[in-house]
């Protein structure tokens, strides 16, 4: 085993743990706001951790192109996903959870 | 449909336009080869004009693809079909037998032209099908306002 | 090698698992949205992962870039949905 | 998976007359080689339950789209062949994989078909679904059938008062 494929097998370990962390996360959390943090950056992370190893395993050109295109929507297409449901969750009028389960500021009305 | 009030949304959808249409022309290009062709293709190319009039605002993407210009790509697709068809059963071959297209019985000339035929038919599978999916999203997602306007327009020329 | 990336498509799998219960039990309708969109990228590198397994990474790395690109735009295809629901003052969640 | 050129069903020999523990083995067995029947039966049920039983008409589209989905995974599965890739041409066979064989490319090429028919199935119902919602202003079937009968209620009840109105002209005469 190359220094490369140790590094490989590391980052798609670490990876795919982050991924698991994040439906963990998903599921566990108590309201939406968090849940959708959890989804927003673990989830980022991890898939350009995986493919970073994938990329490590090496390959032709058009192979390295199309991992780097992946990395590189998710890396815009997720965050901006994260954004809409978040404000979609703001503008409906979901109130951030607080512990202790009271509202954190003035009651808000839907659609404001 | 009005656009969305995210900013972030509005720019993301306008700016990864050309870059969905670039990757369904590269699907196009790898049928032979890879998970491609003019299905995958057109879908694709479809979904960025679908992806302009959610994010920006129904007009704004009917402004992209204009009915006037998706309305007769509908039927050409099938035209560009049936004529590369055509054309090889009047170059002595069998309908849709591009290797006849070459016009010579040089197996390699022959097996390029099949290549050149594929890619031919699967351009014009394409053209259709992409511009029967930006038609379809459109004409269902029209505003109430849009739909009046039609049927008024309809209701002059039926009187007319 | 191959371990290590079967072991990856495990531990996602398992991820996928815990997600689809956050999918059944909403309990809004933007969760299982949230629940949806991230096991669409889960499946984008579940895609790339298969691929390198059975040796075909190219073939599969295309599926897994169409799909990164629909999931996107079933993600704001859903979300406007819910924004005009919204602003029509519309229920947005099931009721029953 | 399931092996495609096995039996459709189990042998059905003297013992299976009555069922015995050996005959209930045996349907056991066949559920493990050709457990996608299984799951296909499952998705195709719980589709035609949404189709049949949902009175929501956009719930009903996407049951029809998830009974769809599983004649597709049944027709891919029976497809499939142990060990065997894609059926798309493999340029690029690294050393070890020449003796790779195809899946079979027929149930590929009809679900390619029968996909492009989905979607306009779906897209001629959503069109439907979007003119019925501009009549009614309801998608509940419920909704949309009381409608109905309270205008057809309505209309023989005019028709009726015309009639004894039509009556009492012709009593006066």
């Amino acid at each position: 085993m190359s220094v490369l494929e140790i590094v490989a097998a590391a980052a798609i370990g670490l990876g795919s743990l982050l991924m698991l962390a994040t439906a963990f996360g998903v599921a566990v959390f108590p309201d939406f706001y968090t849940r959708l943090h959890a989804a927003g950056k673990g989830d980022t992370l991890g898939q350009a951790l995986v493919l970073a190893g994938l990329l490590c395993l090496g390959g032709d050109l058009t192979l390295v192109v199309k991992l780097v295109l992946i990395v590189f929507f998710i890396f815009i297409f997720n965050p901006t996903a994260t954004h809409a449901l978040a404000r979609a969750g703001w503008v409906s009028g979901i109130v951030p959870w607080v512990r202790g389960g009271q509202d954190p500021g003035a009651p808000r009305e839907p659609g404001a | 449909m009005r656009s969305t009030d995210s900013l972030i949304v509005r720019y993301i959808a306008r700016r990864s336009v050309p870059f969905i249409q670039l990757y369904a022309l590269y699907v196009l290009g790898h049928g032979e080869d890879g998970p491609g062709g003019g299905f995958q293709g057109g879908v694709i190319f479809a979904s960025s004009f679908v992806l302009l009039g959610l994010a920006n605002g129904w007009g704004y993407g009917r402004r992209a693809a204009p009915a006037r210009l998706l309305d007769p790509l509908l039927p050409l697709g099938c035209l560009i079909y049936l004529g590369i068809g055509l054309a090889a059963l009047l170059a002595g071959g069998a309908f849709l037998e591009y290797g006849a297209l070459a016009g010579s019985d040089d197996p390699e000339v022959r097996r390029h032209w099949h290549h050149y035929g594929l890619i031919g038919i699967e351009v014009g599978v394409m053209v259709t099908v992409s511009a029967a999916m930006a038609t379809l999203f459109f004409e269902m997602a029209r505003p109430a306002r849009v739909q009046a306007r039609v049927d008024r327009v309809g209701e002059e020329a039926d009187r007319a | 090698m191959p371990v290590a990336l079967a072991a990856a498509v495990v531990v996602i799998l398992l991820g996928v698992l815990v997600l689809l219960r956050r999918v059944i039990v909403g309990p809004r309708l933007l969760d299982r949205v949230v629940a949806v969109n991230v096991i669409g990228t889960k499946t984008i590198i579940l895609l790339a992962l298969v691929g390198y397994l059975a040796g075909r990474p190219g073939f599969f790395l295309d599926i897994a870039l169409s799909y990164a690109l629909i999931n996107f735009v079933g993600t704001i295809a859903v979300l406007r949905y819910y924004e005009g629901r919204v602003r029509r003052g519309e229920p947005v969640e099931e009721e029953a | 998976m399931p092996d495609a050129g096995g039996p459709l069903l189990p042998p059905a020999g003297p013992a299976a007359a009555v069922p015995g523990p050996a005959a209930f083995a045996d349907v056991l067995g066949w559920l493990a080689t050709h457990y996608n029947y299984a799951i296909y039966i499952l998705l195709m049920m719980i589709g035609l339950y949404a189709v049949l039983a949902k009175g929501n008409l956009v719930k009903k589209v996407i049951g029809l789209n998830l009974l769809q989905t599983a004649v597709f995974l049944f027709y891919l599965s029976i497809g499939k062949i142990d060990g065997a890739t894609a059926p798309v041409v493999w340029t690029d066979r690294p050393p070890g994989a020449e003796g790779v064989p195809y899946e079979n490319p027929v149930p590929h090429v009809l679900m390619l078909t029968a996909i492009v028919v989905g979607v306009s199935v779906t897209a001629v119902a959503l069109a439907l679904v979007v003119r019925i919602r501009e009549a009614y202003g309801t998608v509940d079937e419920g909704e949309i059938l009381a409608s109905d009968e309270a205008q057809e209620e309505a209309e023989s009840a005019r028709a009726e008062a015309q009639e004894a109105a039509a009556d009492a002209a012709g009593a006066r005469e």
